[in-house]
């Protein structure tokens, strides 16, 4: 059992290096940079995944937890901190050593935070986030959850774009890299891109593989019978508030560590992350990938997020989307690859003969 | 789990699939050139027309038989006003599409999210947004055709010294444009002896503003309003401000510079006074202004190819196209020729005005490329004074 | 404060509030009978005004309004019979992503038939700057048709409601599905009548206020925004109490500008919801056992 | 294992003064009564009479109205269901609630869930810690099914067997929660006597573990054989409370409950 349900991972890894292997044998490496950006999309979609399929709750505002972690980490990294720098707390941060001394565009000198420093109280900060307006948000059902997600999404971007200290309607660019390890530095420089690739999705299958083990565990067993009968799982004393909570907080800090690593690649962010548009896009994939089906998820997420970079759908991008949303909605609620295919076939073959 | 061994399965083959076809061969004789523009979003009404122009153009040379017997291949990617995409898109456009230049984006936020990007990849980037950050810092790549917000606000503030105006208030769109033309003007108040009582930003996709120029109104110190913003609202606000029947100026930016607003205010448009490229008052030029003919062909071109008013967002994009290709004459498919070529263009008559690159000047424009214009009987004409 | 600056307030505020309310009510008619919110009903009201606009090329004002109701209507008549009608009883997710596609897809659908760019209706009476004053405070005359007819509307369907048969059988089945069904009301004719009537009650909407806020191919997810913040602080299906709540919601946003700066008044009216939702989310004036009742 | 030994207090379950109205509707009205411990107790009544409503008042899925529960002498007011659940008390369900998309053995394992302890984080990281805990509470499981029969069936899928073997999973799946007291809502409802009789040899047992069990149930001759003491509800109202024996004596619920049943 354990090991079957690993087999798929391996695959994907097996994939990763296939991958590669084959941009480099066709000379196109320029695909790898894409890879990586939908790899990062592919981790909020399979950690909402996870959020909508298991833990049954709706959320339209996950772009919100994704913009949380990009701008802080965007912010943290580029806003100068030399006008503060008399102050005891700048002081005491860069004895600690988790201040950088860099230049500006302009060439003026600043102190910025270290990305280290800045991912961690990102994410920090969408978890917190999430646990907070969690707790009373997840206390409601149907419509006026999926309201309510919806407002705290609004919420968000209306904060980020009103806000001068988040760049407005700009957003904030010139971010630098994160050297994370010794020998990786996420940033979009050519120079980094095999590794970039590599390490996101290293951290995808990682991701999945925190959630596979989830579901499979005591845990993963209780929300999903949540997810089917909530009094009976309550009545063998499963705290359905708390694991919906924890669910929650998990996935937006998932949504939050794709939005830190993906500012840093893209070198900027923009109020559009957090729009709501980007998180009904969010709700869609899930959806269209199935809502109990992590694997399908993943791929959908990933491969129509790929597609969608690539501007493969050109001015259509938002009509293509709401298309295959709204069919698989009507035809095939399971996702797009709960479709059962061989009855489907076999149907059309013996209607064929009669 | 035996579904998921299938699903990944299919997911690879997709990939690999997708891999595949999309290596398109590269058409001998022709030079492609990259367009990123917000074609649809909230940033539409810059985008479209913009994509629109810049393929008439392309339409135009290729019936003509090209450039020295290259045809042109524009690649129009709409990034919808999400700057992700814009980054994603330039990097493809440099490295997978080969491209010789791009224009675009439409947006401040998104050009500054490719401007790195454009560096990186030695290809020239034509900004058709307004912020001045685009080109100052310098990058040797990176140009742009919309006039500097800081001139726009120079000559309303000059001819608000020139009518004695000295409190205004300020109200911007919460889009790029507004941003930075609001913070262009709150810094250049003081030089002008102009005090700043109020100022606001409004979302753009505001519908009524009422209660925003009541607060306006009640400031009886406000001689003048300022609104800096490139969506339907600066209609909204030109409507409101003369429903409640206050009569103080309304200035506009070069943001107004799009006949359906002038005609969405309606008689509230009348009066309103703005900084403009001239393409608006074509008409009313001399035969020896050197923009005239490039200004008619424009105008004659795209509203005769699209059934609707060209507007100077449209021009942003008409100038960079057509930078690019006298850039390809001069230089042909080489990115750094091309580059070179663009540097190097002096007195280059556009519909933004004429520009003049050099190593330190990435836009080109004088303040002269604006001239003050005012609304009368629903059209533009050149402003003349009080 | 200064009086006249109040009653400017007020009356801005009046006028976003209604435009808010006739919005949430369009939501409470199809949710009374089927339990849905219908995220596409932002849409519905730009393409009243879209399609009224386009029409006016070729009618006079009065009839192109009429035909753009009528349109809408049938074009609500087709999504419920499209993508509802069959569906057997689907997860309340399930029609929340469905209707959020469908949002998508009319928003879309407009781009590319109108194009980007703003329209609007002229005035219905006089023009852009004309107005009539009390005292000093100043009021288009295009404010009180959207007044005048969100007033019409509320109280038309009241009188739809309470005293057409075809009125009652939508309450009976909206009160009690199986019972109206056991009484022979055919109940998915009923849902199919709801989505036009609140298709038509959108684009009704679309048209009067069209010549003061534009239309524009994505202007109706914004005002979707603010109409579900007002149906739920009215109490999700209550159409009084969204009147009132909608009102209150655009008095508070008028105010609201003279306390904190214009960029936070859609997150303080979303904040609003917000609270609303926490504390007492069967709205304002909604009872909450009536609506347990409903819960699903 | 389950407690063998009674615990000091005599009382299971204590209801005193128990009221519950929906709106106008009285639907519990002034309800007293108590569940020796280890004893076999049974809630009858006809339709209506407010059985599945209590059932849900003493589970903690509604909030009295007035008056009081209590469970192993403590009160349950503002405890959640699964805080209850968690002292010690499991139900089966009338209309049976058995999880989608699971098997019969992880329904059961859904059972063990308060009585294991890996967490949120163990179980993402799969630490070794889970992998014993796992492999007990399996164990355990798979002996409650053997205890219901239906072991052979711990791989099917729990919704797609037949219904008294869906029956017997949700037993299970209480059992499994290791309660001091079970609350059975109709465990023969929809079985035939073969299948019933089996049932009532199970109450039984379960009775001899130590547990303590509360029943609704409409089969006179099941609960007038196990049953130890007998409460009957009548529109919401405690009508009587008595042994078997003397409750089929008793006229007064002859003429409501019991005469009615004779005469069909």
């Amino acid at each position: 059992m354990k090991t079957r349900n690993y087999l798929p991972l391996i695959g994907l890894g097996v994939l990763m290096v296939a991958l590669h292997l084959l941009t480099v044998w066709t000379g196109t490496q320029y695909y790898l940079t894409q890879l990586t950006m939908s790899a990062y999309y592919g981790l909020v979609i399979i950690g909402l995944g996870v959020l909508m399929g298991y833990a049954g709750q709706i959320s339209i505002g996950h772009a919100g937890f994704f913009a949380i972690g990009g701008y802080l980490a965007a912010a943290l990294t580029t806003r100068n901190l030399e006008p503060f720098a008399q102050n005891w707390w700048v002081q005491l941060l860069d004895k600690a050593g988790v201040i950088v001394h860099g230049q500006d565009i302009y060439g003026l000198s600043q102190m910025t935070f270290t990305p280290w420093l800045a991912c961690i109280v990102a994410v920090t900060t969408a978890g917190l986030v999430a646990l907070v307006i969690g707790i009373p948000v997840l206390k409601l059902k149907g419509h006026y959850l999926a309201m309510a997600t919806l407002g705290f999404g609004t919420i968000v971007y209306r904060i980020f774009l009103a806000m001068p200290y988040f760049g407005e309607s700009d957003g904030i660019t010139e971010v630098p890299g994160f050297d994370m390890l010794p020998f990786l530095t996420i940033s979009g420089d050519m120079s980094h891109r095999v590794l970039n690739f590599y390490a996101s999705w290293t951290l995808l299958i990682v991701g999945m593989l925190f959630l596979i083990n989830l579901i499979g565990s005591r845990v993963g067993r209780a929300l999903r019978s949540l997810h089917s009968s909530e009094e009976a799982a309550e009545a063998s004393g499963i705290n359905a508030g708390r694991f919906k909570l924890k669910v929650f907080v998990l996935s937006a800090i998932y949504a939050a560590v794709a939005g830190v690593l993906l500012t840093h690649y893209n070198g900027g962010i923009g109020p559009s992350e957090a729009s709501m548009a980007k998180s009904v896009r969010y709700v869609a994939l899930v959806a269209v990938g199935g809502m109990l089906n992590l694997w399908g998820t993943l791929i959908m997420g990933v491969g129509l997020t790929f597609l969608s970079l690539r501007g493969v759908f050109g001015s259509f991008d938002d009509a293509v989307f709401g298309t295959i949303l709204i069919l698989v909605m009507l035809f095939s609620p399971e996702g797009i690859l709960g479709l059962k295919l061989r009855p489907l076939l076999r149907q059309l073959i013996i209607g064929g003969r009669a | 789990m035996k579904r998921s061994i299938k699903c990944l399965a299919l997911g690879g083959a997709a990939c690999c699939l997708a891999l595949s076809t999309m290596l398109a061969p590269a058409w001998a004789g022709t030079v492609k050139v990259g367009a990123i523009f917000a074609v649809t979003g909230p940033a539409s009404f810059l985008g479209g027309p913009e994509a629109r122009s810049a393929q008439m153009i392309v339409d135009e040379i290729n019936k003509a038989g090209g450039i020295n017997g290259d045809t042109i291949e524009l690649i129009v990617k709409d990034t919808a006003g999400h700057s992700e995409k814009a980054v994603s898109f330039a990097k493809q456009l440099i490295e997978e599409d080969k491209v010789v230049a791009i224009i675009g984006p439409s947006t401040s936020g998104e050009s500054m999210a490719v401007k790195k990007i454009a560096e990186a990849g030695k290809t020239t980037l034509i900004s058709c947004a307004a912020a001045e950050v685009i080109v100052n810092p310098v990058a040797k790549h990176v140009f742009k055709t919309p006039q500097k917000d800081s001139f726009a606000a120079q000559m309303i503030f000059e001819e608000m010294q020139r009518l004695g105006i000295t409190t205004i208030a300020i109200t911007a769109g919460n889009d790029g444009f507004g941003k930075a033309g609001k913070a262009q003007l709150e810094k250049m108040a003081p030089t002008y002896g102009v005090k700043v009582a109020i100022s606001e930003t409004y979302d753009s996709k505001a519908t009524d503003l009422s209660a925003l120029v009541a607060k306006l109104k009640s400031d009886v110190s406000i001689q003048a309003v300022i609104n800096w913003s490139v969506v339907p609202a600066q209609a909204i606000i030109a409507k409101n401000m003369r429903q409640v029947g206050w009569e103080v100026p309304l200035f506009q930016s070069h943001g107004f510079g799009n006949i359906k607003y002038a005609q969405a205010a309606g008689v509230a448009a009348e009066g309103i006074i703005f900084p403009c490229g001239r393409l608006l008052v074509v008409d009313q030029l001399e035969e020896s202004n050197p923009q005239k003919a490039r200004l008619v062909q424009y105008k004659s071109d795209y509203e005769t190819k699209y059934k609707e008013d060209a507007s100077a967002f449209g021009g942003y994009a008409y100038d960079a196209m057509n930078m690019v290709v006298e850039a390809i004459k001069k230089g042909g498919n080489d990115r750094a020729k091309v580059r070179d070529a663009v540097e190097g263009l002096e007195n280059f008559a556009g519909v933004g005005g004429m520009f003049s690159f050099s190593p330190a000047d990435h836009n080109g424009l004088t303040i002269d490329s604006f001239a003050m214009m005012t609304v009368k009987d629903g059209a533009f004409i050149l402003y003349q004074g009080k | 404060m200064s009086p006249d600056l109040f009653f400017q307030y007020l009356f801005a505020g009046i006028t976003y509030g209604s435009i808010y309310a006739v919005v949430a009510i369009g939501f409470n008619i199809i949710y009374n009978a089927t339990g849905i919110i219908n995220f596409a009903q932002g849409e519905f009201v730009m393409l009243g005004g879209m399609i009224s606009i386009s029409l006016l090329h070729f009618m006079p004002l009065p009839l192109a309004i009429a035909s753009a109701v009528a349109l809408t209507m049938l074009i609500g008549a087709a999504i419920e019979i499209l993508f509802i009608r069959w569906l057997q009883s689907p997860s309340v997710m399930r029609m929340i992503i469905i209707t959020i596609g469908i949002s998508i897809l009319l928003k879309e659908v407009a781009l590319h038939i109108w194009g980007e760019s703003i329209r609007s209706l002229p005035y219905f009476y006089g023009n852009e700057i004309t107005t009539f004053s009390i005292g000093s405070v100043h009021i288009s005359p295009q404010v009180v048709w959207v007044i005048l007819a969100s007033a019409v509307m509320v109280a038309g369907l009241n009188l739809f409601f309470k005293s057409t048969p075809i009125g009652r059988e939508m309450r009976a089945c909206s009160a009690n599905r199986t019972a109206a069904l056991l009484c022979g009301i055919n109940a998915r004719n009923m849902v199919t009548l709801s989505f036009m009537l609140s298709a038509g009650i959108g684009a009704l909407a679309g048209c009067v206020m069209s010549p003061i806020t534009y239309t524009q191919y994505d202007s109706g997810s914004a005002l979707a925004l603010k109409g579900f913040t007002v149906a739920i602080l009215g109490g999700l299906g209550n159409s009084g109490a969204a009147v009132l709540a909608g009102i209150l919601l655009g008095i508070i946003e008028a105010f609201s500008v003279s306390v904190v700066p214009l960029a936070f008044q859609d997150a303080i009216s979303i904040a609003i919801l917000l609270v609303i939702l926490f504390v007492k989310p069967h709205g304002l004036f909604g009872s909450g056992d009536a609506a347990r009742l409903k819960d699903f | 294992m389950s407690p063998k030994t009674s615990p000091a207090n005599e009382t299971m379950l204590e209801l005193s003064g128990v009221h519950k109205r929906f709106g106008g509707l009285h639907a519990v009205n002034d309800v007293s009564f108590k569940v020796p411990t280890g004893s076999i107790k049974a809630l009858i009544g006809p339709n209506g009479a407010g059985k599945t409503t209590l059932f849900n008042l003493i589970a903690g899925n509604l909030p009295v109205s007035e008056g009081s529960i209590h469970f192993c002498g403590q009160s349950i007011e503002g405890q959640k269901t699964y805080e209850i659940a968690r002292m010690g008390m499991a139900r089966t369900f009338q209309n049976i609630k058995l999880f989608h998309g699971m098997s019969a053995l992880e329904c059961v394992m859904v059972g063990r869930h308060s009585r294991s302890r890996s967490g949120f984080f163990a179980g993402m990281l799969s630490l070794p810690t889970t992998w014993k805990e796992e492999k007990a509470i399996r164990a355990r499981s798979m002996e409650l099914l053997d205890l219901l029969g239906i072991a052979d069936l711990a791989d099917t899928e729990a919704t797609s067997l037949a219904f008294g073997q869906q029956r017997a999973v949700e037993m299970a799946r209480a059992l499994a929660l290791e309660p001091k007291l079970i609350l059975l809502d109709e465990p023969a409802a929809g079985l035939n006597i073969y299948e019933t009789a089996e049932v009532a040899r199970l109450i039984s047992a379960i009775r001899d573990m130590g547990i303590t069990v509360l029943l609704v149930e409409h089969d006179m001759s099941l609960v007038m054989d196990i049953s130890d003491e007998i409460v009957v509800l009548s529109f919401g109202s405690k009508l009587a409370e008595d042994t078997p024996a003397n409750i089929q004596q008793n006229e007064e619920v002859i003429k409501i409950y019991l005469g009615e049943d004779e005469t069909v």
